[in-house]
């Protein structure tokens, strides 16, 4: 097993390699040059210069991403163009928000979903069936900065039960990490249900009706643990997607995570931030994704000897 | 002996059956869809909306009621003449949202298509070739999904600037590795089967046994994936709108109507809840729908 | 589902029962009775003394008790240094921790500040020579006083960081002649320098820090009213009184700085009595916040000039008369309702009304017959004008849909908008890479403001238009060595009047500052220029 | 007249009847079209067709398991013991299953839960139906040394019981569904092809357990087979399953000795003859009638080599040969059928 995760963590590192190239070539190549832009619309033609020289611009993009990868093979990631701070302080200063709320609002959305998931395809093609996967599909389905300004309204102004920003609180999270999560209940409630609506036709299942086991705890026992290995790969992959949609809402709840930090580093063409939040997102989206991989040994007997 | 023979009895029976369904696929796909009424309901907006798309200048003139302002009319609520209101520079929301199902299916539908002609020859090679071939592609693809689909679309638009054919370009290239993942993942079993066999020894060349055998197969999994891609991408540009790289006015796309009217929401709220709902529900019907046939092209729930 | 619905109840009741929890907590905050004078007398030896100053934090709905301010704001500063950002985010947390020797008062002329007073006299070759003479006692938040050396050493380094050089510029040879007294040249008389020394960038900050390499970023030390105490990234800022401040101590004593990027999102938190002050209220929100007794609206006429601006080296507009065709053809009342909510005006002229030196005269208002009539002297047939507008925020996108709407329906033109980020927009526009943009330059003084708009040596950088006027740049040049200040009021004027004759673009609104804050608090002066004293600010 | 000898049979079950249909939006299947079937305690009925003949319907329908939707049990009658199965709730069937009748499918493969314990998989239906020795229901620590005794009688050594499925044989997979099917000693086993899917020699090892069990506790078996050796080897008496319908029924001796129906003619004629290897096979011709779409007369007519015009258009009656043994064929009557089959057995 330890074997696994060592190979699987040196296949990163091609990937990484692979990412840094991608993401800073189309930052490089964007228009909009940094030094202008962090000096604004009033900047003069010598300041501007004074600082591309100091930011190392001149030099061909190819030397520029050369020096970068060899500072990053140290463990280097960097001087952010626009605070002049080390990018692994401002991406590692973010990091636990974004880490907290991508957590709860998976942990909100599995909640909500599992059950859904569950019950609808116990109960295929019903009312009930049709009506939570609606309910599950709403949140996938409304712009997450409108359901988010929504919430705000709602929970902050009109009922004033909770903050409506910030990390003030350790209740400031409920409103982002609901947005959040409300968006990823879709998915997760329908591999739930299909994998379930195939799991309920395995002769195992009927196997233990016929030993006379209840319907409910036949779904309890034997096919949610065996419907819940697609569920968890799905889980893995929406890592992926939650990150993204942190931007969003990091940027609507002002949370003070990665996400918001990564929008306005792509803004400020702040080379060294943006491909900061872009490994850390890529090692995070890569190492939920392995554990997830370790996860289906603990759920699936059969996979854990394969390691 | 004997048992081997009956089986074979047993298995050409199955076969009879399955061959005589797969003639009806289509029409027995049809039949287990329209049993599903959420899918139906999905399938009525869809048709609803590519009808107000097609048919959206015969309803409203673009020149003259979707892009022409009237200031003195401005932000009015929503009434008979104007049943959703007017907007900030006045005008009519009604025929933006009717106007903007063309953008949105037009960019939702290119963008797909170009995801799926490059991920599905991608993956269709990487998944018929297999080996090396497979591994160079898939790592790239890696690559790419490492970066979350919305992140690379917004370093994408704003390298490339704002315009519908760079967004088209953008949700099209972090569209691509889930198109060459799931044709990959559609081929691979295909690979191994017998008719594709069958069609190598009597000389096929690998390219007609992609065309003729492989993407066929891979239909199923393709057509869902791209109707519930189509709601993505509608989502992605109206996330993109809100961080600013949406697409330009007067263009009446519904993420930037909606993005635009998020500044107004406390005093005009109606701004926001009609290309808000519009959004809702186009991305529902194609859920819906996307769920549906994945229940009805799925032949383990058949 | 019920269940679900229940547990989500029960989960939401759970939160209302902690919020109510921590406002209490909240409240019990051990706080002096300070400069309010009031209640007071009801103190008692038990333990529940806090009580009486709960009690009016209550009453004056306040985020979090009547010492503290949480003032709201969209954007992170960059940075906390005075001379690593040139951001407008930068600058209003700079003005809690750092001085100059000379500030901006409300009527944004500059005034003695940590400087006492200044001479000046003319030397034989010409140059200026400048004697400032310092405050004797101001103390830094590290207690060490402010001596001469320390404002030599913040000068000089001024000079060599390049987001704050271009303010760094008018002065020379800065030298300490005793512990209270500085002096410096400029090259013939100046008037910029005055306003130079009133920047960020000329903070003064301690000499021995600077030397030793001290991260101003993690610890700025400066002479402000208000210490920074700490730095939650991308959440907020907080800042104490500082005793030992120059002027007494503030009687507010903490300062909780956050940053909400969303506009709605600033508002609610306003309205919910999250935050007390919000700097950049969104202008659509200005009659919700009119409308809340609870609120107080500061709505100042800004000094942000807008305009369409068009590129001076494409054709047609290198042609005068088809930029004044254009000018008198746009509706600016309807940029403004669009653009502005209402929140701005229009701008009466080439150059930002209500700075010394404006002159409206000659230039040119909305009316579509002078439209009509400029076009036909033209000799330009205005139909087969086509070009783009850049617009980088919602803001400009608005008023170029006004523009593009008005520009069209009279001559006929082809006009596209194209959204670009701020990045994109910076550099394309400066490097002339553009027919038309929605743009705009905000600045305290009009010479700055011609000089980086319309002087030639800006060209590819503020000048976008790219003008490249001889004339004009004599008269900007002038200006700057004008002294007087009377004197140079003739030749600002001047030189707007030669400016609305030029038309080099398209003057649209000036933007007005919005600010809101809640009425329990007092003493908010907000100036034309977006700067506000926290140190003046007390509940009642 | 065979009215009175039936009523003084001691049934462990008696079907009536039975009509079956999956009613899909493709059409309705009729899977069981009437049939009857009678096992007497502690004695072996062999249920014999081809697949999709509805034989697996039939276990599933006594267990009350039919999957609903689709499947419907349109008419008939289901008795245990003598007790309609039809008339109990949901709560009374989940007692009776795995208690008095139990059931082992035809897949070892698939049957058991891939990610439980196989201990625990026995355990659960004692735990579900044995009551420990203070009268409360088992524990579950007593349960788990009862599965470690069902495994050890079945022939696995019962510290494997920790073990997944995964890491048994298809045979012993089979022997632990056989464990999980005679944990609480049924008085009826259905045995849904136990042996199919295993290799031969594994097929006479499981069979033989089978043999051994079932004398042990005197369980009545209802063999599902389209195994004529397994039939031979192991039951009392045959019925012959056809499109939903028992086309010939016996003892079986009866059946074997004294076949009479074509179709079953036609299974035994499908057999290998090891003393005559030069006998070319003669397999049925065709196919299985589409069970959406049956025949209106004999179902088996499209096939038949003996068919007549009657068989077309009418539903074959039931002729007896003795009190046991009877066969639905126009072919026969109740002369001719006591005189020795057309077919020449």
């Amino acid at each position: 097993m330890w074997k696994y995760i060592l190979k699987r963590i040196i296949a990163l590192i091609p990937v990484i390699v692979g990412v840094t190239l991608i993401v800073y070539f189309i930052m490089s190549l964007a228009p909009g040059d940094p030094a202008t832009t962090i000096l604004g619309d009033q900047a003069t033609p010598e300041a501007i210069a004074q600082l591309r020289e100091e930011m190392g611009l001149n030099d061909p993009i190819i030397i520029q991403y050369a020096r970068y990868m060899l500072h990053l093979a140290r463990g280097d990631m960097g001087t952010s163009y626009k605070t002049k701070k080390p990018v692994s302080i401002e991406v590692f200063s973010r990091f636990p928000a974004t880490a907290k709320l991508s957590v709860m609002a998976i942990t909100f959305s599995t909640i909500l979903a599992i059950p859904l998931g569950m019950l609808a395809a116990v109960k295929q093609n019903s009312f009930f069936d049709g009506a939570s996967m609606i309910f599950a599909l709403l949140g996938i389905s409304m712009p997450i900065f409108w359901f988010g300004v929504l919430e705000q309204l709602l929970f902050s102004l009109k009922l004033g039960w909770l903050p409506s920003s910030g990390n003030d609180y350790w209740y400031s999270i409920i409103l982002p990490a609901i947005a959040l999560g409300f968006h990823n209940i879709a998915s997760v409630a329908r591999i739930t249900r299909s994998s379930m609506l195939e799991v309920i036709r395995q002769d195992y299942i009927r196997t233990a009706r016929s030993k006379g086991v209840p319907y409910g705890t036949v779904i309890r026992r034997h096919a949610l643990r065996n419907a819940l290995i697609p569920t968890v790969t799905v889980l893995g992959i929406q890592i992926g997607a939650l990150l993204a949609g942190s931007t969003l809402t990091e940027t609507v709840f002002a949370w003070p995570g990665m996400g918001r930090f990564m929008i306005t580093s792509i803004s400020g063409r702040d080379i060294p931030s943006v491909l900061g939040c872009i490994i850390i997102f890529t090692l995070c989206f890569s190492v939920v994704n392995l554990i997830v991989d370790l996860a289906y040994g603990f759920i699936d007997p059969r996979i854990k000897g394969q390691y | 002996m004997a048992k081997k023979k009956q089986t074979e009895t047993v298995v050409m029976t199955a076969n009879g059956e399955q061959v005589i369904k797969k003639q009806n696929l289509a029409l027995e796909t049809w039949r287990r869809l329209a049993k599903n009424w959420s899918a139906m309901v999905g399938l009525a907006i869809v048709i609803v909306l590519v009808l107000c798309a097609v048919f959206a200048d015969v309803l409203y003139d673009y020149d003259t009621q979707v892009i022409k302002q009237n200031i003195s009319n401005r932000l009015q609520a929503p009434s008979g003449e104007h049943p959703m209101g007017t907007d900030e520079v006045g005008r009519d929301v009604l025929a933006r949202i009717v106007h903007g199902s063309r953008i949105s299916l037009e960019i939702g539908l290119a963008a797909n298509v170009f995801s799926l002609t490059v991920g599905g020859i991608l993956g269709a090679i990487a998944g018929f070739y297999g080996h090396r071939v497979d591994n160079i592609i898939m790592r790239i693809m890696d690559v790419f999904l490492a970066i979350p689909g919305t992140l690379l679309a917004i370093c994408i638009m704003a390298a490339l600037g704002s315009s519908i054919f760079n967004l088209i370009i953008a949700l099209a290239v972090s569209g691509t590795p889930g198109y060459a993942r799931i044709v990959r993942g559609a081929v691979l079993p295909v690979r191994d089967m017998e008719y594709v066999e069958a069609a190598r020894a009597i000389g096929c060349t690998n390219k007609r046994i992609i065309f003729k055998h492989v993407i066929p197969n891979s239909l199923a999994p393709v057509i869902v994936q791209a109707t519930m891609h189509t709601a993505t991408t509608i989502l992605t540009i109206a996330g993109l709108s809100f961080l600013g790289l949406g697409i330009s006015p007067p263009t009446p796309e519904w993420g930037s109507m909606l993005s635009a009217g998020r500044a107004y929401i406390r005093g005009y709220a109606y701004l926001t809840t009609f290309p808000g709902l519009t959004i809702m529900i186009t991305i529902l019907a194609f859920n819906l729908l996307g769920d549906g046939l994945r229940d009805a092209l799925d032949p383990r729930l058949r | 589902m019920k269940k679900s619905v229940k547990i989500l109840a029960l989960l939401l009741a759970l939160c209302m029962l902690a919020s109510m929890a921590a406002c209490g907590s909240k409240q019990e905050t051990p706080a002096a009775p300070a400069n309010n004078g009031s209640s007071t007398e009801t103190k008692t030896e038990t333990k529940t003394e806090t009580k009486p100053e709960a009690k009016p934090a209550a009453d004056l709905h306040c985020a979090v008790d009547a010492e503290t301010v949480v003032v709201c704001t969209a954007d992170e500063t960059p940075s906390v240094t005075c001379r690593d950002h040139n951001a407008v985010a930068g600058g209003y947390v700079n003005h809690l921790t750092y001085e100059t020797l000379l500030a901006l008062d409300r009527a944004l002329a500059p005034q003695p500040c940590l400087a006492e007073s200044y001479t000046y006299e003319e030397q034989a070759d010409g140059s200026v020579l400048w004697t400032f003479n310092l405050r004797h006692g101001v103390k830094y938040h590290n207690g060490a006083e402010m001596k001469a050396e320390d404002v030599v050493a913040s000068l000089e380094e001024a000079k060599v960081m390049p987001k704050v050089a271009t303010y760094a510029q008018s002065f020379n040879n800065v030298t300490a002649k005793d512990d209270y007294t500085v002096t410096m040249t400029t090259d013939g008389p100046s008037a910029s320098l005055l306003y130079d020394l009133c920047s960020n960038g000329n903070s003064i900050c301690p000499a021995d820090l600077i030397k030793s390499g001290h991260d101003f970023n993690v610890e700025p030390i400066g002479t402000g009213p208000y210490k920074m105490t700490e730095w939650k990234i991308s959440e907020s800022l907080t800042f104490v009184a500082h005793e030992d401040y120059l002027r007494g101590a503030p009687q507010i004593k903490t300062v909780i700085w956050k940053i909400i990027p969303e506009g709605s999102a600033r508002t609610i938190a306003l309205q919910a009595h999250e935050v007390d002050y919000v700097i950049e209220l969104d202008s659509n929100d200005m009659k919700l916040v009119e409308d809340d007794p609870n609120l107080t609206l500061m709505n100042i006429d800004g000094l942000s000039h807008n305009w369409l601006t068009i590129n001076n080296e494409v054709k047609p507009f290198d042609n005068k008369l088809v930029r004044k065709a254009m000018n008198a053809a746009i509706n600016k009342e309807d940029v403004v309702t669009v653009a502005l909510n209402g929140a701005g005006i229009v701008a009466p002229g080439q150059t930002p009304y209500g700075q010394l030196g404006f002159d409206g005269t000659g230039y040119d208002h909305y009316d579509v017959e002078l439209a009509k009539k400029y076009a036909a002297e033209s000799g330009v047939d205005m139909s087969t004008i086509s070009f783009d507008i850049i617009c980088s925020d919602d803001t400009k996108r608005r008023a170029a849909q006004v523009v593009q709407d008005n520009l069209t329906s009279l001559f006929g033109m082809n006009i596209t908008l194209s959204s670009m980020d701020l990045a994109t927009y910076l550099s394309e526009t400066a490097a002339g890479n553009f027919e038309g943009f929605i743009g705009g330059y905000t600045s305290s003084d009009m010479m700055s403001f011609l000089k980086g708009v319309y002087h030639s040596s800006n060209i590819n950088a503020s000048n976008k238009t790219r003008t490249n006027d001889p004339q004009l740049d004599a008269m900007i040049e002038k200006a700057l060595a004008t002294v007087d200040n009377a004197a140079r009021e003739e030749v600002l004027k001047e030189c707007s009047r030669y400016l609305n004759e030029l038309c080099c673009q398209i003057p649209l609104y000036q933007k007005a500052t919005l600010s809101a804050h809640n009425a329990n608090l007092q003493g908010c002066f907000t100036g034309a220029s977006g700067r506000f004293w926290v140190e003046e600010w007390y509940w009642e | 007249m065979n009215e009175e000898i039936k009523n003084t049979k001691d049934l462990e079950l008696d079907i009536k009847n039975l009509v079956v249909e999956y009613r899909t939006p493709g059409g309705v299947t009729q899977a069981l079209n009437g049939l009857d079937l009678e096992i007497e305690k502690g004695k072996t009925l062999g249920l014999v067709g081809e697949t999709g003949a509805g034989k697996t319907t039939t276990g599933l329908s006594i267990l009350q398991l039919i999957p609903d939707p689709p499947g419907v049990i349109v008419d008939g009658s289901i008795k245990l013991a003598g007790e309609d199965v039809m008339l109990k709730s949901e709560k009374e069937m989940e007692k009776i299953r795995g208690q008095q009748v139990s059931m082992i499918f035809q897949d070892p493969m698939t049957s058991l839960n891939p990610v439980m314990p196989v201990e625990d998989q026995i355990a659960e239906v004692i735990e579900m139906h044995e009551l420990g020795e203070d009268g409360k229901p088992i524990s579950h620590s007593a349960a788990i040394l009862k599965a470690k005794e069902m495994l050890e009688l079945v022939g696995i050594p019962g510290d494997r019981g920790t073990e997944f499925p995964h890491q048994f044989s298809g045979g012993m997979k089979q022997r632990v569904v056989i464990a999980i099917a005679l944990a609480c000693n049924p008085k009826l086993l259905i045995a849904d092809e136990p042996t199919t899917a295993l290799d031969v020699t594994i097929q006479a090892q499981v069979l033989e357990m089978m043999k051994g069990l079932r004398e042990k506790y005197g369980t009545s078996m209802l063999m599902i087979t389209h195994d004529l050796g397994i039939v031979a080897e192991i039951c009392d008496t045959v019925s012959v399953i056809y499109a939903g319908r028992v086309i010939e029924h016996g003892t079986l001796e009866d059946v074997f000795d004294f076949t009479r129906h074509p179709y079953t003619e036609g299974l035994f004629n499908s057999l290998p003859d090891l003393d005559h290897r030069e006998n070319r096979l003669k397999p049925i011709k065709g196919l299985m009638p589409d069970p959406t779409n049956l025949p209106k007369g004999c179902a088996f007519c499209p096939r038949c080599d003996y068919a007549m015009e009657i068989c077309k258009t009418e539903k074959p009656p039931r002729v007896y040969r003795n009190d046991e043994h009877y066969v639905e064929c126009f072919l026969y009557n109740e002369q001719n059928i006591k005189e020795g089959g057309l077919l020449g057995r």
